[in-house]
């Protein structure tokens, strides 16, 4: 028999407001197994736990229930207080009478009886839970940092600083993600290649670092500490170890001069070669063959880039190849990109070449750049006069067409490129249309402030309703003065459309793979969006950078290095204390059947010949047997159990039962 | 019958979360103060696939009026595939449910992730206003049908 | 919205619109061509809703104004749609005259000279139901 | 039948099996009883006829680990329920000597009961082989009625006539399915929610929960049951409203979901006539319709649907409600 105690938190009034505290601890009381019955304002306080241990001595307790917030949120508090008294943590249960009851409730009587429910249902579940004792697994002392951005340049550094292996994952050709493209940075300004660079060139030679460019992430099993990864290294065709970074093979490779490739790095704005690096610093400074696109490839004639290639290093017979990694802990920087623009049509920008992106301007502007870093129109090549910005193209949106959220750094990098193309041109007028300027950050809202200050940037409130290509080459743009309260319309020579920001077509699938949850705007979710924001929910898997949510340079790097130190947190353990709650097979009950191996998805469960004695029984029999290093207590397989001899400790069948009945009693 | 003031049928809710998403997404409902009917009571389990179909019957024998289970995205599982064996083993529940002659309806699966507070919120809302449609829960009470 | 009449409640059911949705973005009364002509713009009309003011809304020019061309709403980032604003109150308009609506024999003899094409147009794309 | 019997005794004389799992002269000529012979003695009873329904393959668990090979003899349906219990490892296939035997339905005695025949004191034209009509010798003189009126249910719509696993096969079978396998199940599926409901309540309040249909399911052969087990509180207690009792047949359906090779005994052994073959084949029938056809015991690799998945698997939602619009 339990001796059972039970506290109802107050939190301050976020559970008191709507549900009668002191009538829960009341009804609880005579409920089978309570010996003990408590309110507090704050049981999660000191005081608060101070209150719980002293119950658990006083009243020799051998279970407690905490009716307070969900258990996500204290359950491991209250429990790590039951140890401190002495008590096995297990046998703590949490009934969530706030997220659950009082915070979606207003009838103060309704929201009591659901209290008192949800309480009973905890109390008889900790009736019949047992004292569980937690085990151990191994951490592997690697990590993996899936994307090359800045996010995953600066975690790998941050990590591999610490002394850890790291293993970065980019599937492009180079390092060094949308940073690169860019060409200045806010708000102080800095080239963005300069300070990107010398990061780049640091991850090259660091000694615990070993980067997997042109390389996709195929696989993942496994879990926190011992995570088992499968990546696929792309062909290259290119020998790695041979190649010098020459460059003789992308300046001489015929397709080059065609301009027939569009270069990806450069936005389409440029051309490339077939074999290439995607731009001057890559690293590793190893081009690529586009298979796609190379001659050789296509029609097996030319091989101009093998015969010119000082080191022998081109490879065409080169295969993918699947490489098998080990690691403690996964860190997901893959980072963003903007969104497909085809349906917003009023903007002309698939129509009109001199309607672009912010991103497509960062190459522009950019000395290596296709245009040498000067601001040209791409129909003819002629400096503009007139640029307009239209801010939150596709944030900010409730309709299809775009995204919800606010991309958070449209409003700064605008202003950056006011301030340039200003600065540069002082003869072009630069207007840009907003609807809010967004500018939370240090000294960010002087940097705004500076562009209409200092430089006179037209800044006018109002959205762009439409852009109009005229015949002799120019737009009209008609858009709303809402302060002025005018429609404008004004005559530009080229259009910088702030495209929202999307994550990275990759991050669901990759967020599968890791079971990592993931939001319906494809950001990957965080443990806590407070309180746990560099983790995922998942153990072991950690975030960084835009794939988390919209963030700039400073903040990436930020969150980067707080998920670099969660990593090496885990990693500088030895030994991770594993979920007790595991399953269990009960040898008089199993068939040896084997179905519950075919469901679970960690391969914990083997089957041994055992002798089986009890009751009526001496026999040898095929057993299932639980590896509880390896079992993550989901708990298939002891639904898939046709005689029900699987039993998932800390969430038995009875247990659930008992609850069931508890809340239908 | 349970009835409130005026005299409208109350039913009973019996919903299964997994900790992982579901339950998530029934803390962030109530961290973002959507609400949804008291007669709902959560359950938390590990994943969906915890679901033994026992569970379900064992609330509507007794006197749940529903019985609602979350669970992560088919994809989306923690534990990589316990929903996808939820999902068939609902899905032959349900309709051996329906064959037996008990009213489409009163079981529910719903997908829901940590992220989507507002649709357990509004999930939980359909799902009370479809028991209350639907009435008492009488046929399931026993299937031996004996009373 | 506890104005007595719920005029506005009417306007928003009638609508399908939800002014609350509203970013006060401006991009309707940039899309409007006719823009000039109207005494309430566009994205007032929104304001108007929200704040109760629909007899101003009744008694404006712009509600009759409006071609109906439907670029606020095709363009609405919100989903708020002004365009469906205005034909509500338009409509809020004939239905408080409580006459019969016009029968087709009526209209020939409506149409003046200065009356837009696309008004026609769009007058039986709205009201074909 | 005699020349299966003779390859008994020779088997069980030379050695090669140390015991057979047949069937045996029952009190009655229309109710033979399962038996094990270990010697040629024992075998002089042995009997195999149209009344020889009941499934072996079960019995086969309790020999898997005897010393020594145990011959079955095992009709083309029979073999079904063996390889799922290979499947689950419950029973040994190095020491079964399979024999597969010909079978051209089984019978139901009472379907010449309701036909009015007592008094049965002996019967003709049920042997293995031949066409013609069965004889019940009664004490109120002769009767006879066509072998295929007598035929079980189950045998109506027959599986087929191959053994999916045997060592030996002896005497010709035949397909005796004459109607469409879910031709029940469809028909109860196209009445309304309140028909259905009033068909199983008349059905299931017959049952007086004497667990024939639990203790012959080869597919429900488990050690300790579900219903022997203590941690769902499904146990069998005295107390007749116990869930367990309330909830017996649905729970007995899905424990075998995805298992039953639909064999048919169930519904056989069901002293107050209980169709409960109607369960399983709605399984079996949902599995089919929502997973691509599988049919228990075909193959013993093949992974049982309940423990398979693919990502395009129907929700849950789209199970019910197919009947409506």
């Amino acid at each position: 028999m339990q001796r059972i105690g039970v506290f109802v938190c107050h939190c301050g009034s976020n559970i008191a407001a709507t549900v009668d505290v002191k009538k829960v601890v009341e009804l609880v009381r005579y409920e089978q197994g309570v010996v003990y019955a408590d309110d507090y304002m704050y049981m999660c306080s000191e005081a608060g736990q101070q209150k719980v241990m002293e119950a658990i001595k006083e009243h020799n307790l051998t279970g407690l229930v905490i009716c307070s917030c969900s258990p996500r949120m204290h359950e491991a508090t209250f429990r790590a207080c039951a140890a401190k008294a002495g008590l096995n943590p297990f046998m703590v249960e949490i009934a969530n009478i706030r997220e659950h009851c009082s915070w979606i409730h207003k009838d103060m009587e309704e929201a009591t009886k659901k209290a008192v429910i949800l309480a009973r249902a905890a109390i008889a579940k900790v009736n019949l839970n047992t004292p569980l004792q937690e085990g151990e697994s191994p951490v592997v002392k690697r990590a993996l940092v899936i994307g090359g951005g800045i996010a995953g340049i600066q975690t790998a550094l941050d990590i591999a600083n610490a002394g850890y292996p790291v293993d970065i994952v980019e599937k492009e050709p180079s390092i060094g993600g949308r940073m690169s493209q860019l060409d200045k940075t806010f708000p102080t300004l800095d080239c963005s290649s300069c300070i990107l660079t010398p990061k780049m060139v640091e991850v090259a030679q660091h000694p615990n670092i070993k980067i997997y460019s042109y390389s996709e992430v195929e696989k993942v099993g496994g879990f926190v500490g011992n995570f088992e990864v499968d990546i696929r290294k792309k062909a290259r065709s290119v020998n790695e170890d041979k190649c010098t970074g020459c460059g003789v093979c992308q300046t001489k490779c015929p397709l080059g001069k065609t301009g027939k490739i569009p270069s990806e790095f450069n936005r389409g704005l440029g051309t490339r070669s077939a074999i290439y690096t995607p731009f001057a610093q890559a690293v590793p400074n190893v081009p690529v063959i586009d298979r796609e696109n190379c001659t050789y490839f296509k029609t097996g004639k030319c091989g101009v880039c093998a015969k010119l290639c000082p080191s022998g290093c081109i490879d065409y017979e080169q295969q993918d190849q699947i490489v098998t990694e080990k690691y403690g802990a996964i860190v997901v920087a893959t980072g963003f990109d903007i969104i497909n623009l085809d349906k917003y049509d009023e903007y002309a920008y698939n129509t009109c070449p001199d309607v672009i992106t912010s991103l497509e301007l960062e190459r522009l502007m950019n000395a290596a750049g296709p245009t040498g870093g000067h601001l040209l129109r791409m129909s003819d090549g002629k400096a503009p006069k007139d640029i307009v910005f239209i801010q939150c193209v596709g944030s900010r949106c409730a309709d299809d067409r775009g995204k919800p959220y606010c991309s958070k750094v449209c409003c700064m990098y605008t202003a950056k490129h006011a301030m340039l193309i200003k600065d540069h041109w002082p003869e072009m007028n630069v207007t840009v249309f907003y609807i809010d300027v967004r500018t939370p950050g240090k000294n960010f809202d002087e940097f705004y402030r500076r562009a209409v200050e200092q430089y006179h940037v037209n800044y006018i409130k109002g959205q762009v309703g439409k852009v109009m290509p005229q015949a002799d080459g120019s737009l009209i743009v008609q858009g709303s003065d809402l302060l002025d309260g005018k429609q404008i319309k004004m005559k530009a020579d080229m259009v910088v459309l702030a495209a929202a920001v999307e994550p990275n077509k990759d991050a669901r699938k990759i967020a599968s793979m890791l079971t990592a949850s993931i939001d319906n705007n494809d950001f990957l979710t965080e443990a806590h969006a407070k309180l746990r924001p560099v983790e995922s929910p998942t153990a072991g898997i950690f975030l960084s950078g835009m794939s988390q949510g919209p963030k700039d340079i400073p903040e990436t790097v930020s969150q980067a290095g707080a998920a670099a130190v969660k990593v090496i947190g885990l990693l500088a353990k030895d030994k991770l204390k594993t979920n007790p709650c595991t399953a269990k097979c009960d040898m008089f009950q199993c068939n040896g059947c084997s179905t519950c191996a075919n469901v679970c998805p960690y391969g914990a469960i083997s089957y041994e010949d055992t002798l089986v004695r009890g009751p009526g029984v001496n026999e040898t029999r095929r057993i299932a047997k639980v590896n509880t290093a390896l079992c993550q207590g989901c708990g298939a397989c002891t639904s898939a159990c046709p005689s029900g001899a699987m039993d998932l400790q800390g969430f038995s069948n009875l247990q659930i039962i008992s609850e069931v009945d508890a809340i239908c009693r | 019958m349970p009835m409130n003031e005026n005299n409208e049928f109350k039913p009973l809710i019996v919903a299964f979360c997994c900790n992982w998403c579901s339950y998530a997404g029934a803390d962030l409902a109530g961290s973002s103060r959507l609400t949804y009917p008291e007669n709902v009571k959560i359950i938390r389990v590990p994943c969906s696939g915890r679901v033994n179909p026992m569970f379900i019957l064992r609330a509507f024998e007794r006197g749940a009026d529903g019985v609602i289970i979350c669970g992560c995205h088919p994809g989306d599982c923690h534990y990589s595939t316990g929903n996808y064996y939820a999902r068939r083993r609902m899905a032959l529940l349900f309709s051996m449910l329906e064959y037996m002659g008990i009213e489409n309806g009163r079981t529910r699966v719903e997908w829901c992730s940590a992220a989507e507070g507002a649709k357990f919120s509004k999930t939980m809302n359909e799902f009370c206003e479809k028991i209350a449609s639907l009435g008492e829960n009488v046929r399931l009470g026993d299937l031996r049908c004996k009373n | 919205m506890s104005h007595a009449d719920n005029r506005a409640e009417r306007i928003c059911e009638i609508s399908g619109s939800n002014p609350y949705m509203c970013m006060k973005c401006g991009k309707c009364s940039a899309s409007c061509p006719s823009y000039n002509e109207m005494d309430i713009k566009p994205h007032q009309f929104v304001s108007y809703v929200l704040n109760d003011d629909i007899e101003s809304l009744v008694k404006s020019k712009a509600a009759f104004k409006c071609l109906g061309c439907f670029a606020c709403i095709e363009r609405c980032p919100r989903n708020v749609q002004p365009g469906k604003l205005v034909d509500a109150a338009r409509q809020i308009v004939e239905r408080e005259k409580g006459g019969d609506y016009i029968q087709p024999e009526e209209i020939p003899a409506l149409l003046g000279e200065d009356v837009p094409q696309q008004l026609l147009v769009s007058a039986f794309r709205r009201y074909r139901r | 039948m005699q020349e299966l019997k003779n390859r008994l005794i020779q088997l069980i004389s030379d050695g090669t099996v140390a015991r057979v799992i047949g069937w045996k002269k029952g009190d009655m000529p229309y109710n033979p009883e399962p038996a094990c012979f270990s010697t040629v003695e024992e075998l002089e009873d042995f009997v195999y006829d149209g009344f020889c329904g009941a499934n072996l393959s079960k019995m086969m668990i309790e020999v898997a680990n005897l010393e020594g090979k145990t011959a079955v003899c095992l009709k083309p349906c029979d073999t079904y329920s063996f390889n799922q219990l290979i499947r689950e490892h419950r029973v040994n296939r190095e020491n079964a000597y399979i024999i597969g035997v010909g079978c051209r339905g089984k019978l139901d005695i009472e379907k010449a009961r309701k036909a009015g025949i007592k008094g049965i004191e002996a019967i003709e034209g049920v042997g293995i082989e031949g066409e013609g009509d069965v004889t019940f010798k009664t004490i109120y003189g002769d009767k006879a009625m066509a072998y295929s009126e007598l035929l079980l249910d189950r045998c109506h719509v027959c599986k087929g006539k191959d053994h999916m696993v045997y060592d030996e096969v002896i005497g010709e079978s035949k397909d005796t399915a004459d109607s469409d396998r879910f031709d029940d199940v469809k028909k109860i599926e196209a009445m309304s929610s309140a028909e259905k409901f009033a068909y199983f309540q008349n059905e299931l309040s017959k049952c007086i929960r004497c667990n024939a249909c639990r203790n012959v399911c080869p597919a429900c052969s488990c050690r300790k049951c579900v219903f022997d087990n203590t941690k769902f509180d499904s146990q069998q207690r005295a107390n007749v409203d116990s869930f367990e009792e309330k909830m017996f047949h649905i729970i007995r359906a899905f424990h075998v979901a995805g298992r039953c090779t639909d064999c048919g005994e169930c519904s056989r052994v069901c002293p107050q006539g209980i169709p409960l073959h109607l369960f399983n084949r709605k399984f079996i029938k949902d599995i089919d319709d929502f997973y691509g056809e599988f049919q228990a015991g075909k193959d013993p690799e093949a992974q049982s649907p309940l423990t398979d998945f693919t990502f395009e698997d129907l929700e849950p939602k789209q199970a019910v409600g197919r009947g409506e619009n």
